[in-house]
């Protein structure tokens, strides 16, 4: 099982980069990364599964006593809950920056912005 | 002291609070966000007393009550209190750099920016991975938002750039840190840290990525496109927190990760680091946007800091130090360069030159660049001094050489770049000057100052900026709004004191150096009496250089010794820089000198084997095969100093282009200080062998064929000033050669050298320059028959040729009847063959000068012209006084450095018995000759002048030319390439072949930079390509190490 | 396509180094040493019952401090971003939209406080249930996204949204340096008393802090998404 | 887990791909683009259900698939009537 | 060696001697060239009476101080190169003034009375004459640069730079000569003093034919009269030194006077038979015969 997940969410991160790296439109890579960060959430949860156990919520199934033995790694959850959010903070910002570069220049072409070089 | 957590509650809290305020009230925003600013900087600056002063430990944070790794904790340590208290304090000032921008743009952009110093805190503060990923995070948000202020519209598109790379960044980040986790079962660093074998073993991926993408934020090279595009766009300001601020704290962040990664990913983060600070600056070469140039410098920069965090391993104790000197140096100088260039409204380099009108500002211009290059006193220079001898010692070479490489490819553009605000053409847009900007800089000037004051304190070495003379020096800069004649006067006054202070103390040798440096100086001091007004910035560099002399000959160890060689190398940039001309030249001038002291510095380094406290006196005690490598360092790096053939090139434009007073400074006395260097080295090392070549006669041979073709290129010049800067290539060689000779005859004939050619030539330079004043040009073949308009002169230079070509009975011929002597016991026929030579062709270019100037048809345009003015003939005269008295007595210095020299080379010494000098060759009266031929003289011109007393003086042109008088008589000084015939002979050996070998490496390497800097396209997208390119470069690397 | 090429070829040397990670992948048979603290500690030290929440909250809860601040940021930035356009653009804006149908609006008005409701009791419950502070602000912003939807024009006060996100990060911040004082460190949750696991009134600050958080980020959305809604195409 | 749910898994996980291919598939157009990744995340969040992780279940679902999704085309709409690509 | 005051006229003595064999000298090459070219000649006293009258005749105008200068130097110099130099071998009498200095002094006192000729001919304004002093310094440089090293090879043969001591060495018979026991310094040598006598194929510095007399163009009356008294010691003055360095010097004036005649035959007969050099090619020419042959008598010590 998690290996499944793990390896989807690799295939996502190396899709989203394959998207993000060739299309030009930046409209499509915003939108390829977030699927690449979907992939990472993926993988870190996955990382964090063990087999037969169940959510790390302590109630009347699972009882703080047996707690450790029952339920499994709740440190990726949080982290991937970060995570996310984080993620939909970073895109909402990239698109700003969409909105705005199309504000100005009237192109979603990302080899259009290429006036700072060299 | 307050809990550093605050730091972090406190940039929150108030990003939080400004979100109550109405968008009207801006001032009341901006207001609190200074204070909460300054709170955080206070919080900072406490713990950097009590970790530092107060005795104070390392405090680890906890968070939610509960030990770690099970929650974040944080660690107040001395680093983190530094860097903490720079991020703080780049951030306040940046603030009230802004205070426009942000009252335009409201108190969203206020709390932008406290987020994001909060976050760079965070960053510094925090050991726990995760944890750092979030303020990570933050930061490229708030940069986005941040990059938002600029006023150039371009930011925006190299902020998304920044934000598709930092994409990927997070990704592989986030990767990295789940798989680590899961290997190690912590997140917290120390934590993994202890447990980093388990982590490390099977191919160490989860690591490596952590590491790649925490390395990236480094922006290294050359997956740093989008920085780059950052740096040249954003607000200045802003630029200035990225490069200042926020590469401090990534590089404190990679060297959490390397406690983690240990030993074995050291040499990773050093690869990365060197190749991002040589590939930088030498994109930077082609460089001529300012504020990418700085970018590019900041990323070399943060290079170099990562390369010392590689070395960790080697450094021991003093990692900190040097690490924290050059991240120091580095932020101050970057920030303070970035702000600046928000006053200037140009965005090419040479429309800095709109500081020049603003001395204080130069001021400032100049501590930066000083900061970022690491002279002395700043931070920089002591922690390279340690690093390079930690690396020595450690048998580091390679990476010896690379950092010095590269360090001097940065002196270059930032030393060109000082160039062009000095001397180039002014624009006409001025400085921006807002006050409160203007206080920012000199804010981190102050800081700039105050780290170099704190560093050295801190250095084992001791503090430079306690060494008199170089306070002497810099006390000018106080001084500067008073007139010439005060301040010429306080020198002059300062430098005889210096002289007569140290006089009980020095030997013979550092008498005769200490005498042409101090009361030598002092002499052609008089001369800049006749410069009116103020001079501003003359007299803080001639006295730098003069207390880097004073304290060379005096130095003890080597770090003095470099330092002081430092000091006045820096020093006598500046005071060529003076020239109309010499923008070029002395660039030129700053690079070989430089790259002579770095050669020196790694000798030293390499001699030392760590040693920190190493005497000059144990050069001697270098053992095979170390020790020939190091004499050869050091002698080319003295070498370089004194012009020797191969890198002599700097010194012609640099000693011609020189103003009038300050050309016989740095022919006259600077060159002394490479003779001084080989005097030294030669003295603590003797003979030393390389592969079965003898060292010494290497160096015989270059000083002969510096003395031949320095004098034959001296013929073919035009300029007066060029010929006698030639000239002096010809003379240092002559004292080289005698030098690597070493015997006592020629020891003897370079001391001789060393006054001598201190005397005639800051004559004959002083009496050119006051002809050139006079008559507005130095080509000699403009000018002409001005032996009646300038008396004086016309004696000082006759008196100065005939020195120089060591005709009896002037003192020159003292020098070359020594030096004859001397080649009698030399072992080498060869370069004596070639020295001999050399003799004769100094008569034509000697002849030469006072034949076209002085002799001749007087031009019609000089026929008002006057005598140089009162303050230049002065010194002149006393010169030629000098050299009278020293051609007749000439044991009254000589005495005592032979007596001296005994104790070296106990043969062949001079026997000073009555009248008569001896040598075990042959012997030498200079009284009787000079009574013999004085006599003889002056029979013939007594009788001449008898018989023709009745004659009539007629004009120069009456005279019988082809049975006419000439119609125009100035076309008949025949003045022009003057010895074609030797030209057309010999003309072939003064080709110029060095000067084409060091252009063509130089053209190369900007070639190589202007061709290779295309590699930044400008898209986004393909520097993310960029970067996983070198993510997977790496990893191959790393795996295939 | 070289560019392809190359970018495939980047992708294939990326997609080794994840293969090698993946292979080198053993899912744990135990707890490791930190999340077993977690499963035995939290009941008694924190007194949530979602242990994932304590996490974020409690153990965590500097970098949830942090994620409530990337949200905070953003909606900054945005708002600053688009402050910029709106000056230009604030003429054009006026401009009437054709009226939602009948339908939605009434539909919208049935929903917008169930949908509220739903939040609230999402992020309240935090300490108890999957959920929290971040699914229920979510759903909060929703809420404002659907009367977005079925009227454009609708004006929402900045003011208040503004205010409503400064005063929820600030208790958040308050009742962190709280625990500094009345407790063991920053965001320390025992300075009310942990109660009994399973009960609303338990886990010390955690629901509270947990509630500010959902109205936090529930603002932040809002403040964003109505950002976002009030700009107009160029 | 039993045979059933590891198909069901594969079966979910092939969509998902398929779903993140049909993303960023240059051709197809955007708002189909922006729905597709929509449902790359929203199909994450089952597999998060799987993965015993209701609380990042749910935050993907809002999140990542919802509030995202919206942005997105807050913005498509804004800069929509321009060059397309 | 100490100075005492009765040297003074043992120097003018010897001053004197060689000023009337110079004289004497002269006036006979001059005579055997034109001989030799069928012609007359001019009378064996001629040189007195150009002397002689150029003394008499006062010159009406001047160009200054400095033009004065060129003949003082140049006087200067041949007399002073005479005299630092023992003339006769062995005689205390003739020993001069040589106690204050060696060898070194007189090589550099060679150049002494150049310099100061080109100064004062530079001063004349003239541009010939400063062509003249171009030239002259140019091939002079070449010229004397063989020599410098025939000179040091000698002093490194025999360990010495005292010319008495050279010339001790050399005592003894012929062969002990350094002619015989340092055949290429003193070859060398020869070349050079082809260049320094001012006779062709060398001496287009003068130019008597294309360009009036070179850098003496302005001087005459009393002034040409000192240039021709140094003409007359000057040669020889050299001569003195190529005899005692090379030729074992002279014991006694007979040998002496047959000496410096058979040298300054060399450049006669040479002068006699060979076209004149522009000053690039003497240059050129010293560089490639007489050069390597230093060098290779200065290595071969």
């Amino acid at each position: 099982m998690s290996y499944i997940a793990m390896t989807t969410g690799f295939i996502l991160i190396l899709i989203g980069f394959y998207g993000a790296l060739t299309n030009r439109n930046i409209l499509r890579m915003i939108i390829a990364f977030t699927v690449a960060n979907t992939g990472v959430n993926l993988v870190l949860v996955a990382v964090g599964y063990m087999r037969g156990r169940t959510a790390p919520i302590l109630d009347a199934a699972v009882p703080v006593t047996e707690a450790a033995a029952r339920i499994i790694d709740p440190i990726p959850q949080a982290l991937v809950l970060t995570a996310i959010v984080i993620g939909v903070g970073v895109t909402a910002l990239m698109l700003a920056f969409v909105y705005k570069l199309y504000a100005t220049r009237g192109s979603l072409d990302i080899s259009n912005y290429t006036e700072l070089k060299w | 002291m307050v809990n550093a957590i605050f730091i972090i509650a406190t940039g929150l809290g108030t990003a939080f609070l400004l979100g109550l305020l109405k968008d009207e009230w801006r001032t009341a925003a901006y207001g609190i966000t200074l204070a909460a600013l300054a709170l955080m900087s206070w919080i900072a600056a406490s713990w950097v007393a009590a970790l530092a002063w107060g005795g104070a430990a390392t405090v680890d944070i906890f968070t939610a009550g509960t030990e770690p790794p099970f929650a974040i904790n944080l660690r107040m340590g001395l680093p983190e209190a530094v860097l903490t208290l720079l991020v703080n304090l780049a951030s306040l000032l940046a603030a009230v750099y802004l205070r426009d921008t942000m009252f335009k743009q409201g108190r969203r952009a206020m709390a932008v920016l406290l987020i994001f110093a909060m976050a760079l805190c965070g960053i510094i503060l925090t050991r726990d991975l995760f944890n750092l990923f979030v303020f990570f995070e933050l930061t490229v948000i708030s940069t986005g938002g941040l990059i938002l202020l600029s006023r150039d519209k371009r930011a925006l598109g190299a902020g998304f750039k920044y934000l598709i790379a930092s994409q990927v960044i997070s990704i592989l980040l986030l990767v990295g840190i789940i798989f680590s986790y899961h290997a190690t079962g912590t997140l917290n660093i120390d934590g993994m840290a202890s447990m980093s074998a388990q982590l490390l073993q099977g191919g160490s991926l989860a690591f490596f990525l952590m590491f790649i993408a925490i390395v990236a934020e480094l922006k290294p090279f050359p997956a740093n496109g989008w920085a780059l595009d950052i740096y040249e766009s954003a607000h200045p300001a802003f630029s200035a927190m990225l490069s200042a601020a926020a590469g401090s704290a990534a590089l404190f962040a990679v060297d959490k990760l390397l406690l983690i990664g240990g030993t074995q990913w050291l040499p990773v983060a050093t690869a990365i680091g060197i190749v991002s600070f040589i590939g930088a600056n030498l994109f930077a070469l082609a460089q001529n946007v300012d504020r990418r140039t700085l970018g590019y410098s900041s990323i070399a920069q943060i290079g170099l800091v990562l390369t010392v965090l590689g070395q960790r391993d080697i450094l021991g104790d003093s990692y900190l130090y040097i690490a924290g000197g050059i991240l120091l140096a580095h932020a101050i100088s970057k920030a303070g360069l970035y702000w600046l260039s928000g006053l200037v409204e140009g965005r090419e380099l040479t429309a800095w030159t709109a500081l020049r009108g603003r001395p204080l500002l130069i001021f400032a211009f100049v501590t930066f660049l000083a900061l970022l290059i690491g002279l002395p006193p700043f931070p920089g220079f002591y922690a390279k001094w340690d690093l390079i001898h930690t690396l020595a010692a450690q048998d580091r070479i390679m990476l010896l050489t690379l950092i010095l490489f590269g360090a001097l490819i940065e002196a270059g553009y930032l030393f060109r770049w000082f160039g062009y605000v000095i001397k180039r053409e002014q624009t006409t847009e001025r400085v921006a000057c807002t006050p409160h900007k203007v206080a920012v800089v000199y804010g981190a000037v102050i800081a700039g100052w105050t780290a170099a004051y704190l560093w050295g304190n801190l250095s084992p070495h001791g503090n430079l900026l306690h060494t008199l003379p170089l306070l002497f020096a810099l006390g000018f800069l106080l001084l500067e709004w008073l007139p010439v004649w005060i301040k010429n006067t306080i020198a002059i006054i300062g430098l005889v004191a210096w002289f007569i202070l140290g006089f009980p103390d020095y030997d013979p040798l550092q008498l005769i150096f200490a005498a042409v440096i101090l009361i030598g100086g002092a002499l052609i001091l008089l001369s800049s009496y006749h410069v009116q007004g103020r001079r501003i910035g003359f007299y803080p560099s001639a006295m730098l250089m003069y207390a880097g002399l004073a304290m060379l000959i005096t130095a003890d160890d080597s770090f003095s010794f470099f330092a002081a060689w430092e000091s006045l190398t820096v020093g006598s940039y500046f005071l060529i820089l003076r020239g109309k001309h010499s923008e070029p030249h002395a660039l030129s001038y700053i690079i070989f000198s430089l790259g002579g002291a770095f050669l020196i510095l790694a000798g030293f380094a390499l001699a030392s084997q760590g040693v920190m406290d190493f005497q000059l006196q144990a050069l001697g005690q270098v053992t095979e095969p170390l020790s020939a490598w190091v004499f050869m360092l050091l002698a080319i790096g003295f070498m370089t100093k004194t012009a020797a053939i191969g890198v002599h090139i700097w010194l012609p434009g640099a000693h011609a282009e020189a103003e009038t007073d300050v050309s016989p400074m740095v022919s006259g006395i600077l060159l002394k200080a490479g003779l001084f260097g080989l005097f030294m080295l030669l003295m603590n090392m003797g003979k030393q062998q390389l592969y079965g070549i003898e060292l010494t006669h290497v160096m015989l041979w270059i000083g002969a064929l510096s003395a031949l073709l320095g004098n034959l290129m001296a013929i073919f010049q035009e300029d007066a000033k060029r010929l006698l800067a030639y000239s002096s290539i010809g003379q240092m060689g002559y004292a080289l050669f005698g030098l690597a000779m070493m015997n006592h005859l020629g020891w003897l004939m370079a001391l001789m050298f060393v006054i001598n050619h201190y005397i005639y030539k800051s004559m004959l330079f002083l009496s050119v320059g006051g002809i050139a004043k006079r008559t507005g040009t130095r080509e000699m073949y403009r000018m002409g028959g001005l032996i009646t308009l300038m008396p004086l002169s016309f004696i000082a230079v006759l008196i100065g040729i005939i020195a120089v070509s060591g005709v009896p009975p002037l003192s020159g011929f003292g020098g070359r009847w020594i030096f004859y002597n001397a080649i009698m016991t030399a072992d080498h026929r060869l370069p004596m063959i070639i020295i001999f030579l050399a003799g004769p062709i100094a008569f034509l270019y000697l002849f030469r000068l006072i034949h076209t100037i002085f002799l001749g048809q007087l031009k019609d345009e000089h026929r008002r012209l006057k005598e140089a003015p009162f303050w230049l003939i002065l010194p002149q005269m006393i010169y030629v006084a000098c050299l009278l008295i020293f051609a007749v007595v000439p044991g009254m210095a000589l005495r005592h450095v032979d007596s001296y020299l005994n104790q070296f080379f106990p043969n062949h010494g001079l026997n000073w018995e009555g009248l008569t000098i001896t040598s075990s060759f042959g012997y030498w009266s200079p009284i009787s000759i000079m009574l013999v031929i004085g006599t003889i003289f002056a029979t013939v011109l007594a009788w001449l002048l008898f018989v023709n007393r009745k004659a009539q003086k007629v004009k120069q042109f009456n005279m019988v030319f082809a049975a006419e008088r000439p119609y125009r008589p100035e076309t008949t000084h025949y003045a022009w390439n003057f010895f074609a015939p030797y030209r057309k002979a010999l003309g072939f050996l003064t080709q110029p072949l060095v000067t084409r070998f060091w252009e063509a490496l130089t053209d190369l390497l900007h070639s190589l930079a202007e061709l290779l800097r295309r590699f930044y396209c400008g898209n986004g997208q393909t520097y993310a390509i960029h970067l996983l390119g070198f993510v997977v470069v790496v990893y191959l690397l790393k795996v295939g190490l | 396509m070289i560019k392809r090429l190359v970018v495939l070829l980047l992708l294939a040397g990326i997609g080794a180094i994840f293969m090698s990670l993946l292979l080198g992948y053993t899912p744990d048979n135990e707890l490791n040493l930190t999340a077993r603290y977690y499963a035995e500690h939290t009941a008694q030290d924190i007194g949530a019952a979602n242990i994932v929440t304590a996490i974020i909250v409690t153990y965590r809860g500097l970098d949830t401090l942090g994620e409530v601040t990337v949200l905070f940021l953003t909606a900054a930035i945005v708002g600053l971003v688009l402050a910029q356009g709106r000056q230009q653009n604030s003429q054009r804006s006026q401009r009437k939209l054709p009226e939602s149908g009948e339908l939605l609006q009434t539909g919208s008005l049935l929903l917008t406080p169930l949908i509220l409701l739903l939040g609230v009791y999402v992020f309240v419950n935090g300490h108890l249930t999957p959920g929290g502070g971040f699914q229920g602000g979510a759903i909060l912003a929703s809420a404002i996204l659907l009367m977005l939807l079925t009227d454009p024009m609708r004006h929402f006060s900045h003011r208040l949204i503004s205010v409503l996100e400064s005063i929820s990060g600030l208790i958040f911040i308050t009742i962190g340096v709280l625990g500094i004082i009345y407790a063991g460190g920053f965001l320390d949750n025992r300075i009310l008393p942990t109660g009994s696991l399973g009960q609303l009134f338990s886990a010390g600050v955690i629901p509270i802090i947990y509630s500010f958080i959902g109205l936090k980020v529930g603002a932040e959305f809002s403040s964003m998404l109505v950002n976002l809604s009030e700009t107009e195409g160029s | 887990m039993t045979d059933l749910m590891t198909t069901m898994s594969l079966l979910l996980a092939a969509t998902t791909i398929g779903a993140a291919l049909m993303a960023i598939w240059g051709k197809r157009s955007l708002p189909i683009a922006i729905l597709a990744a929509g449902l790359v995340s929203l199909l994450a969040s089952v597999q998060f259900l799987l993965l015993a992780a209701p609380d990042v279940a749910m935050t993907e679902a809002a999140i990542g698939s919802g509030l995202t999704t919206f942005l997105f085309f807050f913005v498509l709409g804004r800069v929509r009537g321009g060059s397309n690509d | 060696m100490e100075f005492e005051w009765i040297k003074i006229p043992y120097s003018l003595l010897t001053l004197f001697i060689v000023i009337n064999f110079g004289l004497l000298l002269t006036a006979l090459i001059q005579k055997i060239g034109a001989r030799v070219g069928r012609r007359h000649g001019i009378p064996i006293y001629q040189n007195y009476i150009d002397l002689i009258k150029n003394y008499a005749i006062r010159s009406s105008i001047t160009h200054g101080f400095m033009f004065y200068l060129g003949p003082v130097f140049r006087l200067s110099g041949g007399v002073g190169l005479l005299l630092f130099v023992p003339t006769i071998y062995g005689s205390e009498m003739f020993s001069n003034l040589s106690f204050a200095g060696d060898l070194i002094l007189a090589l550099y006192f060679v150049f002494f009375g150049a310099l100061g000729m080109a100064l004062g001919a530079g001063e004349s304004g003239h541009p010939h004459a400063a062509i003249g002093v171009s030239r002259g310094l140019s091939q002079m440089t070449a010229a004397e640069l063989p020599f410098a090293l025939a000179v040091f090879s000698v002093a490194l043969q025999y360990q010495t730079l005292s010319v008495t001591d050279i010339v001790a060495a050399q005592q003894g018979g012929v062969l002990n000569w350094t002619l015989f026991t340092n055949p290429f310094a003193v070859t060398a040598a020869m070349f050079s003093f082809l260049g320094s006598m001012m006779r062709p194929p060398f001496d287009v510095v003068l130019a008597p034919q294309e360009i009036p007399i070179g850098p003496p163009t302005e001087y005459h009356s009393s002034y040409l009269a000192l240039m021709q008294t140094n003409r007359v010691i000057f040669p020889v003055a050299k001569i003195v030194i190529y005899m005692n360095l090379f030729f074992g010097g002279a014991a006694s004036w007979p040998v002496f006077f047959l000496k410096v005649f058979l040298i300054y035959m060399v450049s006669v007969f040479v002068g006699v038979a060979f076209p004149r050099f522009r000053v690039e090619q003497s240059i050129r020419w010293f560089l490639i015969w007489a050069m390597p042959l230093g060098i290779l008598a200065i290595v071969l010590v």
